[in-house]
């Protein structure tokens, strides 16, 4: 399974915070973003970061691994 | 003594950090802070309170990333980085930054330079209660 | 409330500082300070304590020009300045200066523009108390 | 009476941290400073600011009047 995360603005728009994902060897960051885009478009027109198990993460062709914790996330607001 | 980089609830106090920061070295002669404050009114409207949203254990090993890196970068002495995750009103602290270095041209630039980092990089999020309802804040590109 | 200019013998609070310059608005956003303090070593030898001289009048009339120069220059909505005359040890409190803006670009383009500004205007002169004797301390051109 | 106040390094070097020299009308600030470099010579050598009442004076040309006080300063080493 992939624990997918949101927070903030996002979660206002998924109405989740925590999405169980099964993982399917050889899933890729871009594939699982893509997927979730397609059922929470309103909350993904503002994702613009994501991160892997706590790492910031450029690269969607990035390999998933089982276990991972997977976040999409908003523009940081902080400070 | 407190941890150097923190995420709280509570507020913190200024005297209390810079004496920490200064525990470490009797070489420091130039420490700048920053303090980011609650304001009332933000793009026109007035704000009554501020509640935050984070992804806490990446935000805290973000900032402590964005601490090493800045000490490596300017040479400092040491430095601190505070966040409150909490409801704060209008005037009340939200994030406290420290840098120590043997000169002030050093201090400056790392307390800029983890500020704007803080803000690119550390997963927290803001949300402006008005009184005509709540808005998630959208920094400007 | 203390004066935003001060010359004094006395340690000053940061806490108390900060809290007296966010009384003069909810809309202060950001707070960038500089604490300068006694270090231990300075140009290779050690320093056991430091006293000041000062012209007293010019040196507080210069930093309260200063002070207003900053807030005009940066759009503050509050600065102070706190200069220390007395005999101190490594690690003591010499000067404090708060610059309190809307946002944070003015607040720590402004506090350092009033540490370099009080170097370059204010009479105050430093002596360096050493094992190996007293110095005036010579900045460099 | 022009009133000459030394501070720290200069006192340091003139032994006195005050001055009453009498003052003749028409007199200025470098005619003052190059009567005091010739008493004070090892104490003008760090002289490099010059105040008249407070005021940072930048002009040797300027006229003093009876009463001013005068100050000639090393450079600073505050903050």
């Amino acid at each position: 399974m992939i624990d997918v995360l949101f927070f903030g603005p996002v979660v206002e728009r998924t109405g989740a915070s925590l999405l169980k994902v099964e993982f399917r060897p050889g899933m890729t960051l871009g594939e699982l973003r893509d997927e979730l885009a397609a059922m929470y478009p309103h909350a993904f027109e503002i994702v613009c970061l994501a991160a892997v198990d706590g790492q910031h993460a450029r690269d969607f062709a990035t390999q998933l691994v089982d276990g991972s914790e997977v976040t999409f996330m908003a523009r940081f607001s902080g400070g | 003594m407190k941890d150097q980089v923190r995420i709280q609830q509570e507020d913190f106090s200024q005297d209390e950090e810079i004496m920490a920061l200064k525990a470490s070295s009797m070489r420091m002669g130039g420490i700048a802070t920053f303090l980011g404050c609650a304001r009332d009114f933000s793009e026109g409207r007035s704000v009554s309170r501020i509640s935050f949203d984070a992804y806490g254990s990446m935000a805290l090993s973000e900032m402590k990333r964005i601490r090493l890196d800045a000490m490596e970068r300017y040479d400092l002495i040491d430095a601190r980085i505070v966040h409150r995750i909490a409801t704060v009103s209008a005037g009340d602290n939200i994030v406290f930054i420290a840098a120590g270095a043997e000169h002030r041209a050093a201090a400056f630039d790392a307390c800029r330079y983890m500020i704007d980092e803080l803000k690119k990089r550390v997963p927290i999020w803001k949300k402006e209660i008005t009184p005509e309802g709540d808005a998630w804040v959208s920094p400007h590109p």
